[in-house]
């Protein structure tokens, strides 16, 4: 496969995840579609990584491209810490407000 | 059309279909499940380049524990499709129509990126196997990995304070 | 040594008197502080021929390119002098006035002098910098605290006024200062290699700064309602002394770092003064207020010395130098009769007094000889200056428009005749009214230190030789540096 | 007699002890005390100018340095004082005078406070002091100090009594319209410097102005001279400057009669005599000063001619006169105007003074229609005065009819159309002279009971000066008898010879034959005798006491030139302050440089509203930015 | 390496400190023994003595520019501990665990001061995010500190995602993270590399809150319990301005002019909103929350200059940005009111603690004689010696002219304003402490020379 499949698919997946996160009021929901941003480009790290293996690969370096993938490894684990602090801070907000609903943040403005 | 490229097309198509029904869902719930059928796609696409480690560790961590954990949380907090409100027409069209403007101003940024032509390896190759991405992970990537625990630290003790109830 | 004490001893002082408790204690001190000054500075003047005694030159940031490089010469000389002279009066003419919280209103008046001295000082423009917005810290405290009743927003507006000009100028300097050789010393700033194109532009960045302070016209405006809200004694600082702060500013750091740029705008900078000169003493007829009346008399008679700057003629800028100091001691007079008849008035409005001559006539005769050197009369020393600051501007051989200038200024000498005659007549004579019918006349601490401005005033006016001869070697160090860098 | 001319720094400098004294000690000293100090240091002044006087006669001329007063560069300006013909001839003038209007003065100000008594003794010796840098300065510099401070004594003097604003109005009205003129000296003081680089009048290695003349273009030395002229109108009140003149009345009459009349308002003859020839090399400028005069002249009798104040018929006759004496110097006569100046002091100080015992007589009454029939009661006043009168209307063998008559035939020579209008001046002149003899001492006495009751005449410290000047008045003119009378006794005019010398040179000699000159000599002196008769006579028997109606309402309302100026000048001024200080200081500058802090605020407070606290538009403007950002790297550069 | 290795012991020390000991003073003391630790361990590094030699395998590199920044910010920290200990107290019961997350964002930043691969990087900004994220909600029950860390977190996630897709883009151009790798290259901007390094630049605005990418700044720092906007607001905000200029300088310094424009129409937007928005507020804590954007675009033009002038500036304005914010801020964490009027008369009441705050503002105006002035000197002398971007100077200038405006409003309300200033409780040892750094505020803005020597030292 060319590598501008996946960047356009990749890139597509990322600006749908703009766009969630730009049209829902949810919280939750918006954190969701940030997760889906991370995965766009977990994607596309992970089909560069393929695609510097092919071509550094002809240059007898065996193991070109496995940092794009390990950097994928690291993506999810930072996702995962941020996951339980985002929720925390969510569950935190709705336990106070009873609401999760972006558009009541407004106590803090101009 | 080979299978590759057959999958490759399957694969995307139900990703990009996913995710979009993961905005517009108006129950939280099918958006949860719409993610995770996104990332079962995604982890498709993994194992469709031969990354396997990566492919399965998408599915535990992503599909399974993460998208598990905001399945909770909704549920937890009762949401529904009515819960949310509507939100303005303006702003949700501003919002798709930015988006998608984003979308292709980069694509056409990067319609003759330097990379542009060259062949991503499908079904072959070994770097995504787990022996090579352990040996890397443990000999050049040690120095990240073990900050990386500083991070989960800090989560942890972060979920502690803010989570603990009591005061 | 002389010029670091010059710096030194009231910046000292100034902090020591924050420690004084007593109002008594903190005016003895600070008086005696500046007296101190005063001696030093005299001092300094009469060591002509030691050079080395004149000048200190350590180290402050050699990483920079900076130095402590201070130098007494003629213009220093002759405005430290002004400014030695100046807060000692000041203090005596205000011993009568009570100021609340007097301890910090003393400290910040001397830390302003030791700012000015600095400015007057420096030979170092990033040091320039420094004591010229160090100058302007207390004299916008001293205004903000003790000032009128719009004291907070017009202040405000003065400081950054003087601020935004600061900057331009800063800016300038920074330019400058890569083109130098990445050095801020005097001697670099006057051999920076500057392009025709890069010195216009340059200029204005200088000028701005310049003129604001001074003021010249347009950028004026601040400068009425900052001296109509100040206390008078800082008043007597803004206009007497920190205004020559500009003069300087073009005289050090302007012409003979940017003389091609100087000599191309010179005319354009001409007509604003001259322009400035004239609306300013006009304006000045039309004021009620006494301070408003002086602060616009101030405009027009800067604006003449910015002008003969602007020619490029010796005799003009000798004159400068005798009139930066004339001026600062006339306008300081007026300032402390004007704080004399406040305090006894509690009113500034010129239609509210008169008739003063017959219940104070020794305060009328010193207005009336202040007021005279004020519009330059003969024999007074406000019309040497005045009469070498006209000779100069007609006399150019820089500007084509010297004539022309000068005859168009010259309209401000009749005006200036117009606007004090007015006032004295206003407030002095005629017959007393309710608020005048039970004034008394100044006391003699008062008198003596009016008596000394005029002694100052006649003496000058009279034999003004030891003056002219101060300031020669600078006059002719500048000239040097503005003619011959030009192309021509 | 080197020694005497080394005095002469003493000649100012006495009067200026005097002023000191009886400045700073005025509460102190007694008013006797203050008398003698100042009548004291102007006499002391007079005695030694006579010592310098003949000195000077002898030929014994010279300038002394005193010490460097502007030294700029190439520029020097000393300190130095000349003597020589001119000035000793008007150092005699104004020290003599000036002592007799002193010793005048102290039975006349007798009533003041010590206070105010003493200052006015102060004010006077200035003057004196001022006058005399004028006249003795060796370069324009020190003219200009001596011209402005006596500008200044002026202002103080007409100002004296400064509990009255009208005469407070009427000194700041003199002080700013010399500023006017000092304006145009001060201008042709710079002209000098920028063409000659000096502004001494003769220096020994011949690098004086005068000595340099001939490097000047016409158009220099016309326009030096004309600004030089602009000066002497403000000083010595000519058109258009000359409405000061008559205000400054205001003051006490001694001054009016040493300042207005005698000395100070010659200053501008003195200067133009002083700088000849630079006038002589000016024709233009010649005219001008000659049409000026004339003008003037004309003018200034016509506005006599209905005057009711007897000190404004003075003050306007004094405007004539300088007009005439303006005229001489027009038309080359330049002795002639000095001499005219010189008779004048002795017959207009003589008038003034006259006047002033009338009105001390007459308890400060001022209007000649509430007097008449004084002679018997001030006799030796009346006999003085009409002395006066008779030597201003030029008959002689008084001292007017010499001078004035030099100057009309020199004009004459110049231009006969001069000499119409020069007599036809004379002519009201002797007219509203007598006109107001004939009102003031003759006919019925018009004022109150009370008046009458204290008419008397005056002391012995008043007359005396009248005495005094009534001679020089009658006799002066001896000193300058004309060609045709009498063959070589012009004494002045060859005592002034070498001043005039090098004008000399240059000057087209208009020589009159003798009987043109009879001829002129004869319609002036009969004319005037013939207005003096009808004059006497007709005011006499029925002085006009009803206000002017018509063409003589314009005459007495003084062609309301005060009210042009003030339309054309004053107002337009105020209102330019006005326009200037609300719609352009306030309603333009401040307004924008408010504006911006306002637009500062404006713009904060708009700024700010994009702080919504909505997370979503925070995104979408992230989003935004980073799509205009895009744009702007990969599709807007290059 | 040794700050790193300490900051995250301590961390884990203090996390259970909070276990075993229910006294605040034990967990306080250990603070501060901590963080001197942590000072002194910098140190020795920055002389040479490295505690823990580990083959980074290219991953982390330390220079003496990083070291001396950690020094800096190690440093303000220390301060800031002694003087903000007690209000930490007041936030809520996690004391320790407070403190267990400033040693982990002080991690954070010693890895973003040393980093040499794109991942570190990431890993550094995420330590540093996420206790902030915490710390912005820790007063749990106050709304509006939920609110500002949910905004916090909502976009800082955002922002990570536009991040890793800048990282990702370059890496498929480069082919590797290492900031060696990728500052290799003939000087041209391929579009990848464009884009992904648009939108590092992005994500790194974000960061260090330069507009348009402030928007969460205000918000947060207002909404944050005081005592750790404090800490936000100066170190963390320098800590990410190091990782940015080293990033843009080490990796694309070669193409600078490629993005020079951008960064520059990004600094004059901070300068503008920042200072524009200060100039209404109402309350002085958002006052100095837009400030802090203000300062930001000033800390900007050392990347915008990229030169030697520049970076030293950056330090220096760190150090004369942070100690006196940090000083208002502790002030202010005592006051009841925050608005503008609670300081009204504050002179009268107290004079030192009014004269400390004044020379402090004086500072963050740049005033000469005190630290700010030479900070703004610096940036203004690094912008003019690059020398394309004079309209960028003008601007800088009539900024900070407006934010003498708002600075001086506080300043009038104190000594020119009648009122009755509030209590405010303040132990001798608190306020000697405020009047040593302003004291050091004068001495690093008159002699500069010694922080220069140290900067000098290091440079050559």
């Amino acid at each position: 496969m060319k590598i501008e499949y996946y960047i356009v698919l990749s890139l597509a997946l990322f600006c749908i995840g703009i766009a969630g996160v730009l049209t829902r009021r949810n919280a939750i929901i918006i954190f969701m579609c940030i997760e889906l941003m991370l995965n766009a480009v977990n994607l596309l790290l992970v089909a560069f990584s393929k695609m510097h293996h092919v071509a550094e690969g002809a240059k007898n370096v065996a193991m070109a491209g496995i940092d794009g993938q390990l950097f994928v490894f690291f993506i999810m684990v930072v996702a995962a810490a941020e996951v339980s602090v985002g929720l925390a801070i969510i569950v935190m907000m709705y336990r106070n407000t009873h609401s999760v609903d972006v558009n009541f943040l407004n106590r803090l403005k101009h | 059309m080979s299978a590759t490229v057959f999958l490759f097309y399957f694969l995307s198509v139900l990703a990009l279909g996913s995710a979009i029904m993961v905005v517009v869902s108006r129950n939280p719930v099918h958006s949860v499940l719409w993610l995770i059928a996104t990332f079962f796609a995604i982890s498709g696409h993994y194992i469709l380049m031969n990354a396997q480690f990566i492919g399965i560790v998408n599915l535990i961590v992503y599909a399974g524990a993460i998208m598990v954990l905001f399945l909770f949380v909704i549920m937890l907090m009762n949401m529904n499709a009515d819960s949310e409100p509507k939100k303005n027409k303006w702003l949700k069209l501003a919002g798709v129509v930015s988006g998608g403007c984003l979308l292709l101003v980069m694509v056409a940024a990067l319609k003759s990126a330097e990379v542009k032509g060259q062949l991503v390896q499908m079904k072959d190759g070994d770097i995504g196997l787990i022996a090579n991405l352990g040996k890397a992970l443990f000999t050049d990537f040690v120095v990240p990995f073990e900050i990386a625990s500083v991070l989960f630290l800090s989560a942890m003790v972060g979920t502690v304070v803010i989570g603990k109830k009591g005061d | 040594m002389i010029p670091v004490l010059l710096i030194v001893i009231p910046l000292l002082s100034g902090l020591a008197t924050f420690l004084i408790k007593q109002e008594k204690g903190a005016k003895t001190w600070s008086l005696l502080a500046s007296l101190i000054t005063l001696v030093v500075s005299v001092i300094g003047i009469t060591m002509v021929k030691d050079k080395a005694a004149l000048s200190a030159n350590l180290e402050w940031l050699p990483m920079l390119g900076s130095s402590f490089s201070v130098t007494l010469d003629g213009m220093g000389q002759i405005l430290c002098l002004l400014t030695a002279v100046a807060f000692p009066m000041i203090f005596l003419a205000t011993w009568n006035a009570s100021y609340k919280n007097a301890k910090s209103f003393y400290a910040l008046m001397l830390l302003g002098q030791a700012g000015l001295m600095g400015a007057f000082l420096a030979h170092d423009a990033l040091l320039f910098y420094f004591f010229w917005e160090l100058a302007l810290i207390p004299a916008y405290f001293l205004c903000s605290q003790w000032g009128g009743e719009r004291r907070i927003a017009v202040t405000m507006k003065f400081f950054i006024y003087t601020f935004v000009g600061s900057l331009f100028m800063l800016i300038g300097i920074i330019y400058v200062y890569f083109h130098a050789g990445q050095n801020f010393s005097i001697e670099s700033f006057y051999s920076a290699a500057l392009s025709p194109k890069e010195q216009n532009w340059l200029f204005w960045l200088f000028f701005v700064a310049f003129a604001i302070k001074m003021p010249i016209f347009p950028l004026h405006t601040w400068q009425p309602d900052t001296y109509e809200q100040s206390p008078t004694a800082v008043t007597m600082v803004l206009s007497g002394v920190m205004v020559k702060m500009g003069l300087l500013g073009v005289i050090r750091w302007l012409a003979p770092v940017l003389p091609m740029a100087t000599w191309q705008n010179g005319d354009t900078v001409g007509l604003l003064c001259v322009i400035g000169m004239i609306y300013a003493s006009i304006l000045a007829i039309q004021q009620d207020d006494l301070k408003r009346l002086i602060a616009y008399s101030s405009i027009a008679h800067v604006g003449l010395m910015c002008l003969a700057i602007f020619v490029t003629s010796e005799k003009g800028m000798q004159g400068v130098m005798i009139q930066m100091f004339n001026h600062g001691i006339n306008v300081i007079g007026l300032w402390i009769v004007v704080e004399l008849i406040e305090r006894q008035f509690g009113t500034r409005k010129i239609s509210e007094l008169g008739g003063l001559a017959q219940k104070a006539p020794a305060l009328a005769i010193l207005l009336v000889v202040v007021s005279l050197a004020n519009v330059a009369l003969p024999l007074t020393n406000a019309f040497i200056g005045e009469f070498l600051l006209f000779t100069g501007v007609f006399t150019s051989t820089v500007s084509k428009m010297g004539p022309v200038f000068t005859a168009v200024a010259g309209l401000s000498i009749i005006l200036s005749a117009v606007y004090t005659l007015n006032m004295i007549q206003r407030v002095f004579f005629g017959n007393t009214n309710q608020l005048t019918a039970s004034a008394h006349d100044i006391r003699s601490n008062e008198k003596i230190v009016l008596g000394i401005l005029v002694v100052a005033i006649l003496v000058v006016g009279v034999y003004p030789k030891p003056f002219l001869e101060l300031t020669q070697g600078t006059v002719e160090a500048i000239m040097s540096k503005m003619i011959t860098k030009h192309p021509i | 007699m080197k020694n005497i001319l080394q005095l002469v720094w003493m000649v100012p400098v006495l009067p200026l002890i005097g002023f000191l004294i009886n400045g700073l000690f005025r509460k102190q000293l007694s008013k006797p005390l203050v008398s003698l100090v100042g009548c004291l240091s102007v006499l002391s002044s007079f005695v030694i100018s006579v010592l310098i006087f003949l000195d000077v006669k002898n030929g014994h001329t010279g300038v002394v340095n005193y010490f460097d007063f502007i030294s700029v560069g190439k520029l020097h300006i000393p300190f130095a004082f000349q003597a020589d013909q001119l000035s000793a001839l008007w150092l005699l003038v104004v020290t003599g005078v000036g002592f007799l209007i002193h010793l005048y003065s102290t039975a006349y100000m007798k009533d003041e406070e010590p206070q105010h008594y003493a200052r006015y003794f102060a004010y006077l010796n200035l003057f004196v002091f001022s006058m005399l840098l004028l006249i003795l300065g060796a370069n324009f510099v020190i003219m200009f100090i001596g011209w402005e401070g006596v500008g200044l004594c002026s202002y103080l003097l007409i100002g004296f009594w400064f509990k009255n604003n009208e005469y407070g109005n009427a000194a700041k009205k003199a002080f700013i319209m010399n500023r006017i003129g000092d304006l145009g000296f001060l201008l042709a003081i710079f002209w000098m410097v920028l063409k000659l680089g000096t502004v001494t009048y003769h220096t020994g290695d011949n690098t004086g102005v005068f000595d340099l003349v001939s490097k000047l273009s016409t158009f220099d030395i016309t326009g030096i001279t004309l600004l030089l002229f602009v000066g002497a109108t403000g000083k010595s009140a000519q058109i258009p400057l000359y409405t000061w003149l008559p205000d400054a009345m205001a003051g006490p009459t001694p001054v009016s009669a040493l300042i207005h009349a005698a000395t100070m308002v010659t200053a501008g003859i003195y200067m133009i005599a002083r700088s000849n020839i630079l006038y002589t090399l000016a024709p233009v400028t010649q005219t001008v000063v000659a049409v000026i005069g004339l003008a003037t002249a004309l003018l200034a009798a016509t506005i006599a001619l209905k005057q009711n104040d007897i000190k404004k018929v003075l003050a306007y006759s004094t405007v004539s006169q300088l007009g005439y004496m303006f005229l001489g110097l027009g038309v080359g006569a330049y002795t002639g105007a000095v001499f005219h100046v010189m008779t004048h002091a002795f017959f207009k100080a003589l008038l003034f003074l006259g006047a002033g015992s009338v009105i001390h007589a007459m308890h400060h009454e001022q209007d000649i229609r509430n007097m008449g029939g004084l002679k018997k009661k001030l006799p030796i006043t009346h006999l003085t005065f009409l002395i006066g009168c008779i030597a201003i209307a030029g008959i002689p063998p008084f001292s007017g009819f010499f001078s004035k008559d030099e100057i009309l035939a020199a004009a004459y020579a110049n231009n006969p159309i001069y000499w119409y209008l020069g007599v036809a001046g004379a002519l009201m002149t002797a007219f509203y002279m007598f006109r107001l003899y004939a009102t003031t001492f003759l006919g019925q006495f018009r004022g109150t009971e009370e008046q009458k009751h204290h008419l008397h005449e005056s002391p012995l410290s008043m007359t005396f000066p009248l005495i005094v000047l009534a001679i020089l008045a009658a006799l002066a003119g001896f000193v300058g008898v004309p060609e045709v009378l009498m063959p070589n006794s012009h004494a002045l005019g060859e005592f002034l010879a070498p001043i005039f010398a090098d004008s000399a040179k240059h000057a087209h000699a208009h020589h009159l034959d003798h009987s043109t000159e009879y001829v002129l000599m004869a319609v002036s002196v009969i004319g005037a005798a013939i207005a003096i008769i009808y004059a006497i006579f007709r005011f006499t028997r029925k002085p006009d006491l009803q206000e002017a109606t018509g063409f003589g309402k314009v005459l007495a309302d003084k062609w309301y030139v005060d009210e042009f100026y003030n339309g054309i000048i004053v107002r337009p001024l105020n209102w330019l302050g006005k326009f200037l200080n609300t719609y352009i200081e306030k309603g333009l500058i401040d307004w924008v440089v408010n504006g911006v802090g306002r637009s500062v605020n404006y713009l904060s407070r708009q700024v700010r509203l994009v702080q919504s606290g909505q997370v979503g538009s925070y995104v979408l403007l992230m989003v935004l930015s980073i799509l205009v950002f895009f744009v702007i790297q990969f599709f807007l550069k290059k | 390496m040794n700050a790193i290795v300490i900051s995250a012991i301590w961390g884990v020390i203090m996390m259970f400190s909070g276990a075993f000991s229910k006294n605040l003073k034990t967990v306080r003391a250990l603070s501060i023994v901590g963080i001197a630790l942590l000072f002194v361990v910098n140190l020795l590094e920055l002389y040479g003595t490295h505690l823990f030699t580990v083959d980074t395998k290219g991953m982390l590199q330390f220079d003496s520019f990083g070291l001396l920044f950690n020094a800096i910010a190690i440093g303000s920290t220390a301060v800031y501990f002694l003087l903000n200990g007690r209000d930490m107290e007041k936030v809520g019961l996690h004391v320790a665990e407070y403190y267990a997350l400033i040693f982990f964002v002080l991690c954070g930043i010693s890895i973003a001061s040393s980093f040499s691969s794109l991942l570190m990087l990431f890993l550094a900004i995420e330590i540093i995010s996420i206790p902030l994220y915490i710390l912005t909600g820790a007063d749990k029950r106050n709304l509006k500190s939920n609110e500002a860390s949910l905004k916090y977190f909502l976009m800082g996630a955002f922002s990570t995602g536009i991040m890793l897709m800048g990282i990702c883009l370059i890496f498929g151009a480069k082919g590797s993270f290492s900031i060696e790798q990728i500052a290799l290259g003939d000087g041209t901007l391929t579009p990848m590399v464009g884009a992904g390094l648009l939108l590092l630049m992005f994500s790194l605005a974000f960061k260090v809150s330069a507009a348009p990418f402030h928007f969460w700044t205000p918000d947060v720092y207002d909404g944050a319990p005081t005592v750790f906007t404090s800490f936000m607001a100066t170190i963390v905000k320098a800590g990410l301005f190091i990782a940015f200029i080293k990033l843009f300088g080490d990796a694309f310094g070669e193409l600078h002019g490629q993005w020079q424009t951008l960064i520059a129409i990004i600094t004059a937007a901070t300068l503008i909103i920042g200072n524009l928005t200060a100039v209404f507020q109402q309350s002085v804590k958002r006052m100095l929350a837009y400030s802090s954007i203000a300062q930001a675009g000033f800390m900007l033009f050392s990347l915008v200059a990229l030169n030697g002038m520049g970076r030293e500036g950056l330090l220096y304005y760190t150090l004369a940005y942070s100690i006196p914010t940090i000083g208002i801020f502790a002030i202010l964490v005592r006051m009841k009111d925050y608005t503008f009027e609670g300081f009204n008369g504050l002179a009268k009441h107290q004079p030192v603690l009014a004269a400390v705050t004044s020379i402090f503002l004086l500072s963050l105006a740049g005033i000469p004689a005190t630290a700010g002035f030479m900070g703004k000197f610096y940036m203004l002398s690094a912008a003019i010696q690059n020398g394309h971007v004079m309209w960028l100077v003008i601007i800088g200038i009539i900024c900070a002219a407006i934010s003498v405006y708002y600075y001086f409003r506080v300043i009038q309300a104190m000594y020119f304003k009648e009122g009755d200033a509030q209590e405010l409780e303040t132990s001798s040892f608190h306020k000697g402490l405020l009047v040593l750094m302003a004291a050091f505020v004068i001495f690093i803005g008159i002699q500069p020379q010694w922080l220069l020597n140290q900067l000098y030292t290091f440079f050559s």
